[in-house]
């Protein structure tokens, strides 16, 4: 089993929960980070004070999948957040040793999906 | 580097700061010059020292104006409040700016020029444009119970002015540019509105055909109403709004207690609104008259939410809360024009039937593809039009002559801010790119964010 | 499908609308009639005509009262941020729904059969129960200081009715059914509230006894705050709130910045509450009087919140906004009955009494595991008997009067709200399942989240 | 064991506080001793009966005081919003109860002693110093046009008061602890603001100099500014807020919602401010002047705002929201001594200027290191002393004594406040410790946050 | 050293935190997550339109413990956690190379406790 | 590859993100979090009730690293969050199997950079 996650931007999470729909990946996790990438900030001038944003604005999706599912998923999320700007992304694949449904006790395969 | 650019803009600044300073004397008395030959003839009457009674009674009408136009004038933060609320976090500076500088630059505008276009004297009666001169006039004028101070006047209409400038915020919520915004603002206040506000309440030809608009259902609230409608169309859905299959997205407000703070405070600031639009209260006819038209104006408001959150329920099977705030907002809009002429229950069938119709404008609005942020023109523009029309169906007014004034102020207002929108879209481009859209206003307009240090997820 | 129900729902909607509208006219007429019949005999009296003073002192009495109706009103915007802050953000929809219904089913009740109730005329002097008829007089009465147009008196007196209703909905929150609080919300404004305010104000047996009541602490407040007791007590505690030693667990409120702008306004609007009451401002007695009544209600409020602060400080040993903040209002509340009757000094008393009653008043439910999420119950229900004796105590009125008052009131509103709440809960039960509260009233009853983007952590 | 110590303590206080009811009668007897044998000069003459026209007009003019300060003290939820806004939601907590307790202090205090500092009666004239006793009076003097029941002299003074004291909250947050807030709050609404009151308001030596403050440029506004200066400066910067190399960082506010919501209800506020120190409305010379002064409030307002925008717009590339907030503000402090002296035209100049201060100021303010969170020195203290001056350039009062005035008065305050704040710190150190600090003094100080269940990531 | 993750119903947390300190696990790291599971979102429809939210609000719990600690706050957390009902959530168990404690420099075991 | 974690004190993360910048790290997530650790919390009460706060706000730091970075990335966390004092916070290191890059598809150490 593999963890992959997603680092896309923001706005692109419809569409990328559209295509993990479409490739049959329905569970996920979603939380907002701020990241720093090739992707340049903004500079902001406040009340005369003057700062650079380089910390942007991201969404970040993880999502647990069997070793077959790994590049399906990975697929759908590329096909989602693309747009061939800076700023679409990163994914990042993790080995994933254990997964349990805490409902049922449910161990590995069956539990992941 | 940055600092010797400031610098010098700085000083540029100053420099032309004091050739105003230096200049602005002699063009301030240029204005009066202008102003006091428009108060000549009316001053002269001033000799006679008026009687206690009279000083009574004109200390009572005026300070009644006063607290009226304060209250008037608090309705600011209301539609400010109701907007923000409405919208995304990421557009919240920018509509919070747009709000305060339709007050700014409408206080300036209808101050030197708008009101002198509004109101133009007796000469200009049943006429379609006029002008009595620049400035307010800072002269006493008769005293008597029903005569009203110039400044005084001029403090309660500037906040009508403002109001229907800034109904048009929220309907291009999201996606216009801020400096067209600040452009369309000063043309609405220093000329569309005085001019259609002439028609009416300055003595202009839809006054003289028997049109009844008491405090602006149609006057200030269509006008605005409309002028959003223009802006909205103008400008297009914003991303996201629309599917492909033309269904609507839910763009939710990303505070709801601001809205509901807001719909509270415009609802305060109605008592200002419609009871001082009798423009007096001494004499017991007056005093009677506001009474009743502060009691219409409650149960109207009250109606309204109860209707459109009633009708919401039967339709969708959830009371909505928005949409509640938006009935009890079109309640108020419609009794606007005729809460001196009807009953207390009267008012209330006003009101459930506004309640009703915004939510049916909604729906309206979704079906013709069309982005208001904040139901703008359901509110304002519908709810204004029912007003107009049962100002003639309750309220012993010709019913002609409602239907007239119903049409054609919506229509000049849409057409000459739909003329406007169109033609500064054409030259410079209105609607801020893709990317500032979707990254917010507040970053790409004003590069400030309303939230520091909180952690919003936006998807949309 | 689902656009066809909706179709179909509206159309319905419709119909049944077009039947109100036919029918609402021979209504309406009915209530006229009656409301006629009641006001004929001192209508008869208007015939000669008013003196300039007799105008004058009209006209300044019933401004008076008129921005105070509006002062008053503004405290339902206080009364929706207090509530909606010190409750959890998941709740933030409901809890402001149910403070603008409140507004809305008040106005249109009280207007119907509320008023009439509890101002049932001289006929029904020293009882407990009478009726005037339907609506409110729009006709113009005696004309003359100290004499109130109906209508106004109707806003002032409404906002009251409101103002008690409301108080309820913090006492509640996050547990109770929407429909359920919309029906206590009508009996409380329709039934319940006009019945024991007339006892007082509309000339019943309290009055007859001797018993003192200004502005309300027990005709308003304590009905509010024990009717909330009684809603608590059948709800019983949220999820979460009482460990099963008995010990509480910090619930706290998701905004207390609305909750602080809330006391703000509820401040400013006690001064229409408060010198409202004196119900004329013409005459140099009733001038004092309401000068005197605004500073009083001024110290009482600053002393409430400081007696609280420093009481809280001294137990738990640190200044805490939340109770300072009850403790404001509770200064507030505890001055409503004898604001004109006791001096500066005494009101300095009476407040920091009633913020030391505050959290006093908060420990108690503590105590008996009573869950009342925003402090109704110590700030509107103790706060408010405390008025009562307080009036006795200090302001010259006998004791024994205002111990009889300070108890009937309190146990009507709190056993006629029991038997109310008990009984809608054995019939359709009026708790939200487990699930709903657990995610939130917003979601559950209205489908609608008050802060759409941003991300909130709850854990209760 | 906790359980048995907070009984103690509660019963302790319990014991103190019936000590202080028993003793007060003879506290509350002296105080009006004292009082009534100031008054009973005034008071004889109050045999004669007023005639009907006296009492409307004492009547009137009581009344417009009455709702004038009820709008000033409205000011004090705009303040808490502003200052909340603009600070980190980690002071939220902090900066609220500051805002509550400056006004709780101030009313107890200022009623105290305070009133009869700034007002000392003719004894005093020309002088520094006076007192006319304890308490405020609660008796009716003499009834006419012009004369004002010391109640509502009182309520409207006081307002004044907990409006110069809670100007300073902003410039001294995020890291003043909160009991050397309240000590500071004691000491200058009891002390040093009464006495320059005096030396202006009360007759003394700078109003028999010639010195002109119509509303309180400088007596309220520019106290309040450089007493928060001399705060700041005791103080020191936040930790973060300059780099090693002296340049500023952004330290941006939480909510700018909230901070535009409260200076739309300044704004509001204002309109209490500057109309009512008119003191009088009746007499269409009252009249009008205050029509004048309330249309000069808003210009000015509108100009500062749109000044301020515009100036940032020229020197940053951006029109920034809260520096335009900052601007209005401005523009309503420059106006205040000067409101009634100046025509519509220079009304709209000076608020142009104090919005161009504003944003100069707070360039001034970074070059000189001082970190004053909210911008309340530019905003109240140098357009405090425009103010002033401007009402010597334009308003045909003798420059030379505006500008003693308005160098006395600022100096006054800054001097006084630095040295209470060095002492205080040198005797138990006024600033909170490096990790409360950071942590937020909502935690350290009072144990409570102010928005719980939301997640918030502040990186400063 | 394995890092434990756990995706439970928010108003799970303080179970799940007493349960783990009964298990004597003291350190961990919370937040706030959207997850898409087995768990039907509701749907919404807001002024006229309809959305199927099926994102709902999660906490997310990470735990990094030595491997004989594995189990034992496994157990807890679902101890914690479980109601049977579906949305009660997963648990992820990830292998953990190092783990380094900044205040000391300490690594490994020494750290992670 | 590597994915380095850091939990650190959210007042840390201004010098945190100098160091690695100074160390030529440039790309990172960050999220906001709540933990509990060997830093006491403190002690509410609120309107009369007790409550223990034991969860404290942190900032998380993500960082994917190629091997030969794993040091200096570690050093300059250190460097950055190190007071000495309790509550510094802890790094965690886990093995990284891929990194992709939305715009590109580059995979691995093309993309991780
Ligand atoms: N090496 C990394 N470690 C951790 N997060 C990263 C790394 N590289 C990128 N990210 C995350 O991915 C987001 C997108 O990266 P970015 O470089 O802007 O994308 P791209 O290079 O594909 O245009 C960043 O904002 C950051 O949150
Ligand atoms: N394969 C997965 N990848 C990532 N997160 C998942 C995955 N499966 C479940 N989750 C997370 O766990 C949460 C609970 O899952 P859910 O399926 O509702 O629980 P259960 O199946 O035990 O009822 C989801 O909301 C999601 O955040
Ligand atoms: N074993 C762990 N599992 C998960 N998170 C941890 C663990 N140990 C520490 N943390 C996180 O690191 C933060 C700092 O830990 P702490 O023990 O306070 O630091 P230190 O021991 O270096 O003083 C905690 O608040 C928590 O978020």
């Amino acid at each position: 089993m593999k963890l992959i996650t997603a680092l896309i931007q923001p706005h692109k999470l419809p569409d990328v929960k559209k295509a993990l729909f479409d490739a049959k990946v329905y569970k996920m996790t979603v939380t907002s980070a701020l990241g720093a990438g090739a992707q340049k900030g903004y500079t902001e001038t406040y009340r005369g004070a003057q700062e650079e944003i380089n910390l942007l604005k991201k969404i970040k999706i993880e999502i647990a999948v069997n070793d077959d599912f790994v590049q399906p998923t990975v697929d759908a999320i590329i096909k989602g957040a693309k747009t061939g700007n800076i700023g679409d992304g990163k994914i990042f694949i993790q080995p994933l040793e254990e997964c349990i449904r805490i409902r049922t006790g449910e161990k590995g395969k069956a539990a992941i999906g | 580097m940055n600092r010797m650019k400031i610098l010098k803009k700085m000083s540029l600044t100053m420099a032309i700061l004091a050739t105003i300073l230096a200049v602005s004397p002699i063009v301030m008395n240029q204005v009066y010059a202008q102003e006091e030959a428009v108060q000549q003839a009316p001053q002269k009457t001033e000799v006679k020292k008026p009687s206690a009674t009279d000083e009574l009674a004109y200390a009572v009408d005026n300070m009644f104006l006063f607290f009226c136009a304060v209250l008037v004038l608090f309705m600011q933060a209301g539609f400010a409040m109701v907007e923000a609320g409405l919208n995304a976090s990421k557009n919240t500076v920018n509509i919070l700016f747009k709000n305060l500088m339709d007050l700014c630059i409408g206080v300036g505008l209808y101050w030197l020029i708008g009101y002198g276009m509004m109101y133009p004297g007796d000469a200009f009666k049943g006429g379609w444009f006029g002008f009595a001169g620049f400035g307010v006039s800072e002269k006493l004028g008769d005293v008597a119970g029903g005569t009203l101070h110039p400044q005084f006047d001029f403090l309660f209409q500037v906040a009508f002015a403002a109001t229907a400038a800034t109904i048009v915020s929220g309907a291009v919520a999201g996606r216009l540019k801020f400096a067209a915004y600040l452009i369309y603002s000063a043309v609405l206040t220093g000329l569309i509105y005085p001019i259609s506000g002439m028609w009416k309440w300055g003595g202009g030809w839809l006054d003289a055909m028997g049109f009844y608009d008491f405090a602006g259902s149609l006057v200030v609230h269509a006008v605005g109403g409309f002028a959003g409608l223009a802006g909205a169309l103008v400008l297009g859905p914003r991303i996201g709004k629309f599917n492909q299959d033309g269904t609507p997205n839910p763009m939710p407000g990303h505070n709801l207690a601001f809205t509901a703070l807001g719909v509270f405070i415009l609802w305060i600031g109605w008592y200002g609104f419609n009871p001082g639009s009798q423009l007096a209260f001494y004499g017991s006819a007056n005093t009677s008259a506001v009474g009743i038209i502060a009691v219409n104006t409650t149960i109207a408001a009250a109606m309204g939410a109860f209707g459109a959150m009633l009708f919401n329920w039967i339709l969708y099977g959830k009371p909505e809360l928005s949409m509640a705030l938006n009935g009890a907002l079109a309640g108020l809009v419609g009794i606007t024009a005729n809460c001196d002429s009807v009953t207390n229950g009267e008012a209330f069938i006003i009101g459930i039937v506004a309640g009703i119709i915004v939510v049916l404008g909604v729906i309206l609005l979704n079906k013709l593809k069309i982005d208001d942020p904040v139901g703008a023109f359901p509110v304002h523009g519908l709810a204004g039009i029912w007003g107009g029309i049962a100002t003639g169906l309750f309220g012993d007014h010709p019913l002609g002559a409602q239907i007239v004034g119903s049409l054609v102020i919506p229509a000049w207002a849409f057409i000459t801010m739909y003329i406007l929108f169109f033609t500064m879209d054409k030259i410079f481009g209105i609607r801020v790119s893709e990317e500032e859209e979707i990254k917010g206003l507040d970053i790409g307009e004003h590069g400030e964010e309303a939230y520091a240090g909180f952690q919003i997820i936006e998807t949309k």
